[in-house]
């Protein structure tokens, strides 16, 4: 048998800010940073391509995955083509971290 | 498929009676895995219990005798199916691993040159899958696949007990769980899967190994299991022929198949392996065909 | 019962011969009552298996020559693995069925076999062998 | 010319029953040098001493025999009464006609013979001691206090409120240790946290004590009197002069794991306090959780909120280093792990919890605001099973002692739950109730009649789950049944153990630990505050498992130990210590191999410059395994040379 995984008792005491992820996909020449560092792994390629003939970032949000504002993917961006806008603050669906 | 392998296989009395599924299943499922089964050419009653008695040493001839046909034929090792030959085999031949242990005493008795050496070892067919077999080889070989059915595995005590002779953790086995998953079952792991049947009570005191029955059988259902997959002819016995007493006092209880896990595992990949000897009862069989018809199924033959 | 011990009392005599028996220590038995919680059996003994050993511990042979508790243990061993002080129980059990089969009090019941044709083998002669040896 | 003395002591008839006195003086004063041999009743009494002292001025003895009992017993008394007549204490050694003598013997004629062999050899062994001094060494008025607990806090204070500068070194970012964490104490109830906090707070404002919080001891050199420490001050990320517990930083840190301080029961940020009432009040980010890494700073949340400017994120750890007298070791306990019962679901069922987590519902300030609820749905539980012995008393699967905490915190734990859910029903599974305090038993009773608390003599076999409940398998061995209960919770006594890092600690500090990893203390009845190493001292629950009480004690007691070596500017260490003659040395090294206190090192000659062996009279013992081990006879352990014990073998045998 597994060690069990409790639910935190105070998970509604806590809340963890929600970023709005703005995705310029004209901009996006699919270098895939953003990508590769969103540290909650909430971009996805997308399935067409814009108008430079490269895949682009979309966003994949879940319950547990969200995005949490951390900003990086804004300042990993060579293009200027990602920006986050802190919109709420979420009850954190689950334990996260590295 | 591996290289192959040969084990000295000893059968035991019930796997050439009531529990013929059971050896003929697990004949099919070795030679589809490339272990060649090689059976004693000759070999006796194990013992069927092992005497907890430290001073008297004859209850301890039978196994010794099957010892020494082993070592006569050449092999080190010995492959058993029915977890109680495993068991009285097995504890017998540690009582030689340890010192002042009687061993020369049998020997004078027996008055057989050589005599036992004591250096035999003896596996479960179990571990022998554990050990030498990877999940996947037994993955490749499923033609149908078991998706969606709940199987739980029974173990019983004594495969488990006691620990020196333990194949896995007494308190936590899953030594089936790999196994029933590379068939595509659901394992239900339910918290009676150690728990004693009653075994040879069913003698003598049968109600109190129907009490048994009944909770074991109802742990299993309650987690979800469609059926239950044993190693043991004892097992087997208790848990699927004594079903229908115990339906007379909790008549809730649905029936519930009860399979040796090799069946399980013959019938995953498509290997036929009926002896038509099964001794079930009806509605016990009722509800193993309800739940999967094989393509190749030959049919039912539920007896009683 | 009243036990009278003291010098009159027959030196554990019994004790030691269920001692030499199971080759187990009796007197390691601190009275936990995990044998008895855990054992499949229990509901039908007479006698929860801590009290067997207890009795053999008082050296309570009228007790342990007349206890049924013995007869309904199937050496699965729960106890054993369970035991916080490493006492194979079920051996325990074993040497005071074989003392009571020594005193000829053992065969009382005959297995049901003949109104159950169906029995598997495995059962009768597990069951044959490890009571009425 | 020697000028020998013995004295024979009678000690009432311990000796003279089976040991002719009077005629082992008559012998005794046959032998060479001896000028002087008497026998007397008690010769410890004050006029046995007087006597033996007004004999040594008086016959100008200058080496004198007692043969008497055990030098265990009373070597110190007679090396004083040599002193005070003028003799170095040195040249008094005892002969024991008692202990393996008198004692063991039945029959006078051969108890007699015995003890002449005794006395002769005895003296041969005189002829060749040699006068010693005992030697000085300067004691640095500082200690060291390691762990933050309770023992740790009490200990702190007590020494600082002395005057003496305290280093207080704790693991996690805040004081407290378990206390911290408990709801109310038993037999009492008083709430833990309130008779703590003032304690903590207290300590940190205290101007002698230098708190590390968040830091570890990684290095101990020296010996009593002067310890070099090495502390490690892990980075919080937060600079502590910066930080103002504001909290500002919390509510966008992202990152969500369980609260460590909350037994894993309750939620906290990569960000965090501990708890509200945490010493320091600062915050610390968790490296491990927090999305920023050495080499990569994702995250800069908590930065961009901080007012104070007190996150860096570049924080590196640091060593730091200073001198003490003097260590008091706390390091308090950890529970055995749920983990390691199998048949009680392992750590496989959320609401078979410990009872730390148990006392984190029961706190007021824990995840559950001091409700008791199931860890699984929440609900409120109306069966709750306690199972003492979970994994004590227990050598086969656990550990084999008694953990003496846990009859008192169950009862307890039973008590509040009754409080807290009067319609519920508590059961306690117990072998046996060990309730030897004050107002324990008391306690015990009061739980059991006035809260009508079943409690069940059995040791539990089995837990598993069946359905959303728990089905416990136990037995009332009182009245010979099986028992099954259908448990909403069940908590587990689990047995207490000593802390993860302290066998880790006990290799830096070389000091021993029992067979459970429990710091050993030097003597289990007359010293029980010391570690078998010199200087340090052992408090609270790193020696053995204790409660509150005994560890306060415990903790003033070694505070009290330390302080009275303070109080000297020097300490006088024991003169019979080995030796190296250097002219014989062959600078094998197998010396520094052999001696387990580190005492023997290799250093350059003085006159020739080869490497010889060099023995640090602090550190050695004076155990005598390197003279034993020197494969050229060139270490003597002073007090018994090799001549002195040649001397002593050939007069017996």
């Amino acid at each position: 048998m597994p060690p069990v995984k409790r639910k935190l008792f105070n998970l509604d005491q806590y809340q963890v800010p929600r970023g709005k992820v703005q995705i310029i996909s004209e901009r996006c020449k699919g270098c895939s940073l953003c990508l590769e560092y969103c540290p909650n792994k909430v971009l996805a390629w997308s399935t067409d391509y814009n108008f430079k003939g490269y895949r682009y970032p979309v966003l994949e949000e879940t319950e547990e995955k969200y995005c949490i504002s951390c900003r990086f993917c804004e300042e990993v961006c060579p293009d200027f083509a990602i920006y986050v806008t802190t919109e709420l603050t979420a009850k954190p669906q689950s334990t996260q971290g590295k | 498929m591996s290289e192959g392998f040969r084990v000295a296989y000893f059968p035991g009395c019930t796997l050439k009676t009531d529990a013929r599924d059971f050896e003929s299943s697990a004949l099919a499922v070795a030679r589809a895995l490339g272990i060649e089964v090689a059976e004693l050419s000759r070999w006796n009653c194990c013992g069927t219990v092992y005497s907890l008695d430290a001073v008297n040493l004859m209850p301890r001839l039978a196994s010794v005798h099957n010892l020494i046909r082993a070592e006569e034929e050449g092999f080190s090792e010995i492959m058993t199916l029915c977890s109680m030959c495993y068991n009285t085999l097995k504890q017998t031949n540690n009582l030689f691993t340890s010192k002042n242990n009687g061993l020369a005493a049998i020997n004078d008795f027996l008055c057989l040159k050589p005599g036992y050496s004591g250096r035999v070892k003896i596996y479960h067919f179990l571990e022998f899958l554990r050990e030498k077999i990877r999940p996947e080889q037994v993955k490749n070989l499923v033609v149908s696949p078991l998706d969606g059915v709940a199987v739980a595995p029974y173990y019983g005590c004594l495969l488990l007990r006691p620990k020196e002779i333990a194949i896995d953790d007494p308190e936590k086995p899953e030594i089936l769980t790999p196994i029933l998953s590379a068939l595509g079952a659901k394992v239900i792991d339910f918290p009676l899967n150690n728990e004693c049947c009653g075994a040879y009570q069913t003698a003598m005191h049968q109600e109190a190994v129907v009490r048994r029955t009944y909770r074991i059988i109802n742990s299993a259902q309650s987690e979800g299991a469609d059926m239950i997959a044993v190693s043991c002819p004892l097992c087997h016995y208790n848990l699927s022929a004594l079903q229908g007493l115990v339906r007379s006092t909790h008549p809730g209880l649905k029936a519930m198949p009860i399979l040796y896990f090799t069946e399980v595992m013959a019938r995953a990949m498509g290997l036929d392996y009926r002896t038509g000897v099964r001794v079930i009862p009806q509605d016990v069989a009722a509800a193993e065909a309800r739940l999967r018809p094989s393509p190749n199924d030959p049919g039912r033959e539920a007896v009683k | 019962m009243k036990i009278i011990l003291g010098n009159s009392h027959p030196q554990s005599l019994f004790a030691q011969r269920i001692e030499a028996l199971s080759r187990q220590k009796l007197f390691a038995c601190y009275q936990c009552g995990k044998c008895s919680s855990g054992c499949p059996m229990a509901e039908s003994m007479d006698l929860l298996p801590n009290r067997v050993i207890r009795e053999a511990q008082l050296n309570n042979e009228p007790a342990l020559m007349s206890c049924r508790a013995v007869w309904f243990c199937s050496s699965c061993f729960a106890c054993a693995v369970r035991c916080p002080k490493g006492i194979d129980i079920a051996r325990i059990m074993e040497a005071v069925r074989t003392l009571q089969m020594m005193d000829g009090k053992s065969i009382t019941e005959k297995p049901s076999c003949e109104d159950n044709g169906t029995l598997p083998q495995i059962a009768l002669i597990s069951h044959f062998r490890k009571f009425n040896m | 010319m020697t000028r020998l003395g013995v004295f024979i002591c009678h000690c009432g008839k311990n000796i003279a029953r089976t040991v002719d006195t009077e005629a082992l003086r008559e012998k005794a004063a046959t032998l060479p040098h001896v000028v002087l041999a008497k026998d007397y009743l008690y010769l410890c009494s004050k006029p046995g001493q007087t006597m033996i002292a007004d004999d040594i001025r008086e016959h100008h003895l200058d080496r004198v025999l007692v043969a008497a009992c055990s030098p265990r017993l009373h070597g110190k008394t007679f090396a004083q009464t040599a002193q005070r007549a003028g003799l170095n204490p040195y040249l008094l050694d005892m002969a024991n006609i008692r202990e393996q003598c008198s004692w063991v013997h039945i029959d006078g004629a051969e108890g007699t013979e015995k003890a002449f062999s005794i006395i002769k050899g005895g003296l041969g062994r005189l002829l060749y001691a040699e006068p010693l001094e005992p030697f000085q060494s300067p004691v640095t008025k500082r200690v060291l206090v390691i762990g933050g607990g309770i023992a740790g806090i009490q200990a702190a204070l007590d020494i600082a409120n002395s005057g003496y500068e305290v280093y207080l070194v704790e693991k996690l970012p805040s004081l407290g240790g378990h206390m911290a964490q408990l709801g109310e104490t038993f037999p009492t109830l008083d709430c833990s946290s309130c008779i703590l906090t003032p304690k903590m707070v207290e300590v940190s404002q205290n101007e002698h004590v230098h708190l590390l919080s968040y830091s570890e001891v990684t290095g101990i050199e020296g010996n009593i009197g002067q310890f070099q420490v090495t502390v490690r001050l892990r980075p919080r990320y937060v600079d502590e002069t910066l930080c103002t517990g504001c909290g500002d930083c919390v509510p966008t840190c992202p990152v969500v794991v369980p609260n460590e301080f909350d037994q894993g029961l309750g939620a906290r940020k990569a960000v965090y306090l501990p708890f509200p009432q945490a010493v320091p009040a600062v915050y610390t980010i968790d490296w491990d959780a927090c999305l920023n890494t050495d080499k990569l700073i994702i995250c800069e949340n908590c930065y961009k909120n901080c007012e104070a400017g007190a996150i860096n994120f570049l924080m590196e750890p640091q060593e730091k280093m200073f001198e003490v007298g003097a260590v008091v070791l706390a390091t308090g306990y950890e529970l055995m792990p749920v983990a390691h019962i199998g048949e009680y679901g392992g750590d496989g069922y959320e609401d078979v919890i410990d009872g730390l987590q148990f006392e984190r519902m029961l706190s007021a300030s824990g995840p559950t605001g001091g409700v008791v609820r199931r860890p699984s749905d929440g609900r409120i539980p109306q069966n709750v099973v306690f199972v003492q012995c979970s994994g004590s008393r227990d050598p086969e699967h656990g550990i084999p002692y008694c953990s003496k905490v846990c009859c008192m915190y169950t009862a307890k734990h039973a008590l509040l739950y009754k409080h807290a859910v009067p319609d519920g029903q508590a059961y306690v599974f117990y072998i046996d109730i060990r309730a030897a305090g004050k107002g324990h038993e008391e306690f015990v009773q009061k739980v059991m009649s006035e809260e009508r608390i079943l409690y069940l003599r059995g040791k539990v076999s089995k837990i598993f789950k069946s359905g959303a409940k728990l089905v416990v398998w136990g037995a009332d061995t009182l009245s010979g049944r099986q028992v099954e209960i259908e448990a909403d919770l069940v908590v587990l006594a689990m047995a207490v153990i000593p802390s993860s890092g302290s066998q880790k600690l006990a290799r830096t500090l070389h000091i021993a630990s029992d067979l459970s990893g429990f710091f050993s203390e030097a003597h289990p009845k007359l010293r029980p505050l010391e570690s078998n190493t010199d200087g340090i001292f052992l408090a609270g629950a790193a020696q053995f498992a204790k409660d509150i009480t005994d560890t306060v004690s415990q903790a003033t007691g070694a505070a009290g130990k330390a302080l009275s070596l303070l109080a000297n500017d020097f300490i006088k260490l024991e003169p019979t210590i080995s030796g190296v003659e250097e002219g014989l040395c062959r600078g094998c090294g197998l010396c520094v191999s052999i001696c387990p206190f580190g005492a023997v090192k290799m250093l350059p000659s003085t006159r020739t410059g080869a490497m010889v062996a060099g023995i640090n009279p602090i550190l050695c013992k004076g155990c005598g395994l390197c003279a034993a081990g020197c494969l050229s006879g060139a270490i003597t352990l002073k007090g018994s040379s090799f001549k002195q014990i040649f001397a002593q073998l050939e007069e017996m045998v």
